[in-house]
């Protein structure tokens, strides 16, 4: 293909149609209610890459791009996990419950807390596999019903259990030092976490295309039957992906605690909504699994910048979530749309 | 980096004041008043003021990072949330002056300075009232979550109450849920539930559920206490009283010692210093619309008690402390 | 403790009254095979407009009006990709969810001039049915919508099964192609369907902001509209049914405020309604499971 | 005047002609078949004339006047009826709701369901075509189903029936009873346009005929003075070859696939299959007949392992795997079901059940994947843009021809095949006989389940007779038609 000719397949697909058209109905959004556009948008961006704010953009793409994959994964095997929420905060209190309480030696004390909290996320996650598998417990229902027990059964463990004395918010001691992730150059938010799960995303993508579990697990969701007829056993295929989703979003929460500031303070993990940010992201991908870093990173400069515009400008952050869900909604009728030019 | 106001000398305020909150301000009163203080003082002072709302835990982080690289002459949190932040910025920043209010970083540095309250005191007044003026003798309290901090509502309201009438009894019941600071129907049947079981006398401590509760003591004909700030006048004839923290008074003090050159510190405001206190010992309290003023002799009893709570006769206990 | 206190039944239909209306929209949904799971903001959009009506005019019913109006509009954004253009339901109500969020608490502070909650004297809240005149124990303090909601359920499972249009929803429901190759106006039915959800959930939030409450408060739907679209998942588009699924939300909320009380934490009661629902799934399920079971 | 005429119809799916100027008059009373190669646009053609698709160009007429028919409810006002290919009924409703829907008797606001029952039975007597009124339509047998679709449309007083494929699911004598019926209709004034692939019913039952190609009318014959070569000649533009001589006798081995005492149950604990015996030799064909719904699917889910482990089925001495059997190449019924994920690739649909064995551990070898599926792309004539286009973009003369590449070249001796040419042309027929024949020469055993008793006549060395989970009679692959007829009504010998 020709550079002009990709030019154009870039300008006219789904998502980049789909932004343009949500900010120009944003854009009107904001002439109604009085906001000068001239001024919002540039503060918007200032607030996401600006200054400082990049550094903090970035911290929070790592968590966003790994709730994306704990919802991506399941999704090629056709389960929907929207269960996100209780699986980053079982993540997150296992690794802090396990940095806490057991000493370990360095780089070990780092290690060991992100697979616990990776193990924790998977279990409670794979808990929809057998519902779904055996009892025909649609995963879209019961990961959403395990996910509120899972965030209060971490809110009753911070705020008794590993709870820190004489403080009058809820949350755990500071974790000791070995447990700290370390800091990526001079950056005073950015951690190794980012690394990692820019390995683990390209590890994920290559597994998705280019191996046989990728393949059964993309024939799985594609057609239940027909995995099966094939000999795949799409039982446990399904399992493999709830648990690899849940395991992702354990292991982001886990990056959450043992970054700063090192500690698991309740409602943390929850209140920013990432389970939601990342499922927006990946089905803004729609089933275009390259694309999903690019979409997480547009709604996280959206999210931060909203913060930023809200700061300079004193338009209120939550039109970044009217983008978002326009943006959507666009996406999926142009989404449809080139799908039925295509027939 | 030195400060603002030894860069800026021309004719545009040359002092300026950032105020972080950890959520949005909304109808919280407890913010708004800390949104009062530091106006009230900025206007006072002639500095020019900035309001940063954080959404979230994540978000402060953000937020006092973006106030510190715009270099006001003062960075104001308000709560406990900031207690991490404010462990390492201000020794980052040594050239900037922190204020923090309601809490206090643990290993405060120099240019950092508190504003800390003995909510408990207050509420401990509150349950004098309640236990005198509770006819069932049971009383509750509808708090948002279960948190350490929100106890100070709690077992000292429980404990004032009990100093007057021994055998009354306290539930405390938490909002929860997937919005608990802002879910008015849930704080609502919550309080049903207290008055469903005999309870005359709820304090509320929702935050946006405060006004459900109020709904709910107005139909049983139960009756409540606010918080922060006078909400009587929310649901007349059913409040009876508020447990009042004078959060913009102390905290425009504070901001104006710390531009008067007196940094760092700790100031602790209770009963004595007027920090805290309920609408029965204010001067306006016949056109407060709070009940308790159709009850003088309970006035009296609030009135004594905290004489003796400011005389060291009666020390209330802080649930924190514990 | 007395779980049979009439304030305990009360509580509960206190609790049920806005998740089952929600649900009602979303059971209509599922009849004609719109997966609607953007029950959550309709719900919340629908409080808000019933707040910003009641407290503009005065009048709580002009408030509900209101809400339904704007609800059935906004659910037009459900409707007319989801059914006219036939794109994914599903992602379309995940941007509705979202925007309904961001749009309300937007507008709150455009309109009311603060986020949070709003409250005020000048909003009239629905009236009691106690003020209207029936003084019965349990309806007493419930607004006007509650027993409409109970009625609604009865009216729902005669008209899906005895009547015409009822039988050509549940085959549109059935097989699309079928409805359409026996000259059924399918997408009629679903256009209809949709919006007609919408009003559903606009009765919802009214009854949430105006009737347990009188107030708005940022995000107040609290995952109510998740509730909703459970309790739809588990009625198997039986009226009687979701309405079962739905007091079983209610009570086990109405029980984890009692086991607070008793003096559990506060997270177990939050679980509780989940737990409780959870579990009445898997027992279902193995119901079913056991029951085949034992045919073989 | 015709009946129905469509004049000049044209109709483009992007760069597919699908219809190309079409000419076709339909005589009241007439029986028209319209027979084609897969993708000839038969469907596209009828969907036309019942309102599913609006053509690009051309128009239809009703007894010589222009329609617009923009639905189906139009054409169902102007008295046309369907029986699709596909079934388009109501699982979860009863057969009298299925007729009646759309034009339901009410009384006092509800339905009358009483008066539609009356009304369904009655008119199953008038054409005996035999339904309950009151059975859910979801667990009938496929051929009770298609009486429910054409009660529907005589319900409707439909004056011209539309029928595309409608034989492909029926035994012969199911097929036989619904031309029966469809004489009886005609008889009494109504036209019918019959879609087929199979010629033989072409030449009972059709008046006339119109044969298409790539869009195109090709041919228009009368019944009664054309033959089924000239036929074939204008459909595909040559003879068929013809069909391979029977070999006598397989040579004896023990058997590769062996069935014992097989008995299953449902999940009402309804007894499928009874006791079932069979074994398939290498180098023999197998053919398995039976009125559907008989225990067939049983049987081979039971087979190729997706029943998971049953006890007493053996593949060469040793039980069968749980799962899916990989010693077992499977051709399954359902194209679009289980035969083929139409979202994936060619190439990825090709590659299912060899992943394991093309990869060493994780790694999927991209380019061997694509370039085995191209191999086999250009050995079995399979005609796609790409190996790249998901395989739902193929005509399903094509996907079969697919799914046939796959299974006919796994590493395995036992061939099980399932209406391996059901909704086939002719061509795409006499080729898949070829590959089935080619197997059974290289020494597969090949267990062969169809509906067409001329199939099985043709290709299988014995035939079985499955009636009610029982395995009624045995016979040899040249026994008539009538004799296994007989057997699969249950009528013992
Ligand atoms: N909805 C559609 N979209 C795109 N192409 C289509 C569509 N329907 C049919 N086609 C194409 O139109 C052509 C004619 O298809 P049609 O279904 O009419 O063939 P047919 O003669 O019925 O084939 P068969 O014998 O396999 O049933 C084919 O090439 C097919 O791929
Ligand atoms: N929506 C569509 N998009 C693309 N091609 C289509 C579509 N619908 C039908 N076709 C093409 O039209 C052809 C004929 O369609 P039809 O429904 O008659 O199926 P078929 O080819 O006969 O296969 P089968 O008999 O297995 O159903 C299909 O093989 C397919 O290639
Ligand atoms: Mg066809
Ligand atoms: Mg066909």
């Amino acid at each position: 293909m020709t550079a002009p000719a990709l030019a154009r397949r870039v300008v006219v697909s789904a998502p980049v149609v789909a932004v343009a058209g949500a900010l120009a109905l944003t854009t009107l959004v904001m002439l109604v209610v009085g906001v000068d556009p001239t001024l919002a948008y540039p503060a918007l961006i200032r607030g996401a890459v600006a200054d400082g704010n990049l550094e903090y953009t970035v911290a929070a793409f790592v968590p966003t791009l790994g709730m994306a994959l704990a919802f991506a994964l399941p999704l090629r095997a056709g389960e929907f996990n929207l269960g996100g929420d209780g699986q980053l905060a079982a993540g997150g209190v296992a690794a802090a419950a396990l940095a806490l309480l057991v000493p370990l030696p360095p780089v070990v004390a780092v290690v060991l807390p992100l697979v616990a909290g990776a193990l924790a996320g998977g279990l409670v996650a794979a808990v929809a596999a057998p519902l779904s598998t055996r009892l025909k417990i649609p995963a879209i229902v019961s990961t959403l019903l395990i996910s509120t027990p899972a965030v209060a059964l971490a809110s009753y463990l911070v705020r008794f259990p590993l709870a820190e004395a004489g403080t009058g918010i809820a949350q755990t001691p500071t974790l000791p030092d070995a447990a700290h992730l370390p800091f990526l150059g001079g950056s005073g938010y950015v951690t190794i976490g980012l690394p990692l799960i820019v390995v683990l995303t390209g590890l994920w993508l290559y597994a998705d295309g280019r191996t046989v579990t990728g393949y059964e697990i993309r024939a799985t969701g594609q057609n239940r039957e027909f995995a099966r007829y094939g000999g795949v056993r799409v039982d446990r295929v399904a399992a493999v992906a709830l648990a690899g989703g849940g395991a992702f979003a354990g292991l982001s929460g886990a990056l959450i605690v043992l970054g700063p500031p090192y500690r698991f303070v309740d409602g943390a993990l929850t209140a920013p909504g990432y389970t939601f940010t990342a499922v927006a992201a990946v089905l803004l991908a729609s089933a275009r699994p390259v694309v999903v870093p690019l979409t997480v990173a547009l709604l996280t400069v959206l999210q931060v910048g909203g913060q930023g515009m809200e700061r300079e400008a004193g338009v209120p952050s939550q039109l970044t979530q009217i983008v978002q869900g326009l943006i959507i909604v666009i996406v999926a009728v142009l989404a449809t749309l080139q799908a039925r030019r295509r027939r | 980096g030195g400060t603002a106001s030894e860069t800026g000398t021309e004719a545009a305020p040359a002092t300026s004041i950032i105020l972080i909150t950890p959520n949005p301000v909304g109808t919280n009163s407890f913010l708004q008043l800390g949104v009062k203080g530091a106006e009230a003082a900025a206007k006072e002072l002639g500095a020019s003021f900035k309001l940063y709302e954080s959404k979230d835990p994540t978000s402060i982080a953000q937020n006092v990072d973006a106030a510190v690289r715009a270099k006001p002459t003062l960075v104001v949190g308000i709560s406990f949330s900031f207690d991490d932040v404010f462990n390492t910025v201000p020794k980052a920043n040594p050239g900037q002056q922190f204020l923090q209010v309601d809490s206090c970083a643990k290993d405060q540095a120099p240019n950092l300075a508190c504003v800390s309250f003995k909510e408990h005191e207050a509420a401990y007044l509150a349950g004098v009232e309640a236990g005198l003026l509770s006819k069932s003798g049971q009383l509750g309290v509808v708090a948002a979550l279960d948190t350490p901090f929100v106890h100070r509502w709690i077992e000292p309201f429980f404990a004032g109450a009990a100093s007057v009438k021994p055998d009354s009894k306290g539930t405390p019941l938490y909002v929860g849920g997937s919005n608990p600071f802002s879910d008015p129907a849930r704080a609502k049947s919550q309080a049903q539930t207290l008055t469903g079981r005999g309870v005359d006398v709820i304090a509320a401590a929702a935050s946006g559920g405060n006004p459900g509760v109020f709904e709910a003591v107005a139909a049983s004909g139960a009756k409540a206490f606010g918080v922060d700030v006078n909400q009587c006048a929310l649901s007349p004839g059913n409040v009876i009283d508020n447990v009042l923290k004078n959060v913009d008074v102390a905290e425009a003090a504070a901001i104006k010692e710390i531009f008067g050159g007196k940094t760092g510190g700790v100031k602790v405001y209770g009963l004595a210093e007027g920090g805290v206190g309920v609408n029965a010992l204010a001067d306006d309290l016949a056109s407060s619309g709070c009940t308790v003023a159709d009850s003088p002799d309970v006035v009296a009893k609030v009135k004594q008690t905290r004489d003796d709570i400011v005389a060291g006769k009666i020390t209330v206990a802080d649930p924190l402390a514990g | 403790m007395n779980v049979f206190e009439w304030s305990f039944l009360a509580g509960v239909l206190t609790a049920t009254a806005p998740v089952l209306l929600a649900a009602l929209g979303g059971l209509l949904c599922q009849v004609v095979g719109v997966f609607n799971i953007a029950l959550e903001g309709q719900l919340l959009w629908g409080a808000f407009v019933a707040v910003v009506v009641s407290d503009l005019t005065g009048s709580a019913w002009a408030g509900v009006a209101g809400a339904v109006a704007a609800t059935v509009l906004f659910s037009a954004l459900l409707s007319i990709p989801a059914v006219g253009l036939r794109a994914d339901p599903i992602v379309i109500a995940v941007g509705l969810n979202l925007l309904a969020l961001g749009l309300t608490a937007f507008l709150m502070r455009q309109i009311f001039g603060s986020g949070g909650t709003y409250s005020s004297p000048d909003l009239t809240g629905l009236p009691d049915l106690g003020e209207l005149g029936l003084d019965v124990p349990v309806l007493r303090e419930q607004s006007p919508l509650v027993p409409v909601a109970l009625l609604l359920v009865v009216v729902m499972a005669t008209w899906l099964t005895r009547s015409r249009s009822g039988l050509r929803l549940r085959a549109a429901g059935q097989h699309l192609e079928a409805a359409e190759a026996v000259g059924l106006p399918v997408a009629a039915y679903r256009h209809g369907v949709t919006l007609a959800a919408g009003a559903l959930c606009g009765l919802a939030g009214a009854q949430l902001s105006l009737g347990n409450v009188t107030l708005f408060s940022e995000g107040m739907s609290a995952g109510r509209g998740w509730i909703a679209v459970v309790a739809v998942m588990l009625s198997g588009v039986l009226p009687y049914r979701l309405l079962l699924a739905c007091l079983l939300f209610g009570v086990a909320e109405a029980f984890g405020f009692r086991l607070q009380g008793a003096g559990l934490p506060q997270q177990a009661a939050d679980a509780a309604p989940y737990v409780i629902t959870l579990a009445a799934l898997v027992l279902a399920a193995l119901w079913r499971r056991k029951r085949s079971h034992e045919h073989a | 005047m015709y009946a129905a005429e469509l004049v000049e119809v044209t109709k483009r799916f992007g760069p597919v002609l699908a219809n190309d100027g079409i000419d076709l008059a339909v005589a009241r009373g007439e029986v028209h078949a319209v027979v084609g190669e897969n993708g000839a646009g038969k469907s596209t053609l009828m969907s036309i004339l019942y309102g599913l698709h609006r053509p690009d160009a051309g128009e239809i007429r009703r007894d010589g006047r222009t329609v617009a028919l923009r639905s189906p409810a139009d054409a169902i006002r102007h008295g046309l009826g369907m029986v699709h290919q596909r079934f388009r009924l109501f699982p979860g409703l009863t057969v009298a709701e299925n007729v009646v829907i759309g034009a339901e008797p009410v009384r006092a606001g509800r339905i009358d369901r009483a008066a539609a029952a009356r009304k369904v039975a009655a008119l199953s007597e008038r054409y005996g075509l035999r339904a309950d009124p009151s059975a859910l339509v979801g667990g009938l047998p496929v051929g009770v189903r298609q009486r429910v679709e054409i009660l529907r449309a005589l319900y409707r007083e439909a004056e011209i029936l539309i029928l595309d494929e409608p034989t492909a699911v029926l035994t012969p004598g199911e097929t036989d009873r619904l031309f029966e019926v469809l004489r009886t209709v005609a008889a009494t004034g109504v036209s019918i346009l019959l879609v087929t692939h199979k010629l033989s019913e072409v030449m009972a039952i059709g008046d006339r005929v119109t044969v298409l190609r790539q869009g195109r009318v090709t041919g228009r014959f009368t019944t009664a003075e054309t033959n089924a070569d000239e036929l074939v000649n204008a459909m595909i533009g040559r003879s068929l070859a013809p069909s391979a001589p029977k070999r006598a006798r397989p040579v004896r081995e023990d058997p590769v696939l062996e069935v014992r005492d097989l008995t299953i149950h449902d999940a009402d604990g309804v007894a499928r299959l009874s006791e079932v015996s069979l074994s398939v030799h290498p180098g023999e064909i197998v053919g398995l007949a039976g009125v559907a719904g008989s225990g067939q699917r049983e049987l081979i889910d039971s087979v190729t392992g997706l029943r998971g482990a049953v006890p007493g089925v053996f593949l060469a001495g040793t039980p069968v795997l749980a799962g899916r059997d990989p010693r077992v190449a499977y051709v399954p019924e359902d194209r679009h079901g289980r035969a083929t994920a139409p979202g994936m690739s060619v190439a990825e649909n090709i590659l299912m059940g060899a992943q394991r064995e093309l990869s060493s551990r994780w790694t999927l070898p991209t380019a061997a994947v694509k370039r085995r599926a191209r191999d086999l792309v250009d050995r079995f004539a399979i005609s796609a843009a790409s190996v790249d286009v998901p395989i739902s973009a193929l005509s399903g003369g094509n996907a079969q021809k697919a799914v046939l590449a796959r299974e006919l070249t796994r590493p395995s001796r036992v061939v099980v095949a399932e209406e391996p040419t059901q909704g086939v042309d002719v061509g795409v027929r006499e080729r898949v006989h070829a590959l089935l024949l080619a197997a059974r020469d290289d020494g597969a055993a090949v267990l062969l389940q169809s509906s067409e008793l001329s199939e099985l006549r043709d290709l299988a060395d014995r035939i079985l007779v499955l009636y009610e989970g029982r395995v009624v009679a045995e016979f040899p692959g040249d026994a008539t038609e009538t004799d296994i007829g007989r057997a699969m009504t249950g009528a013992t010998a």
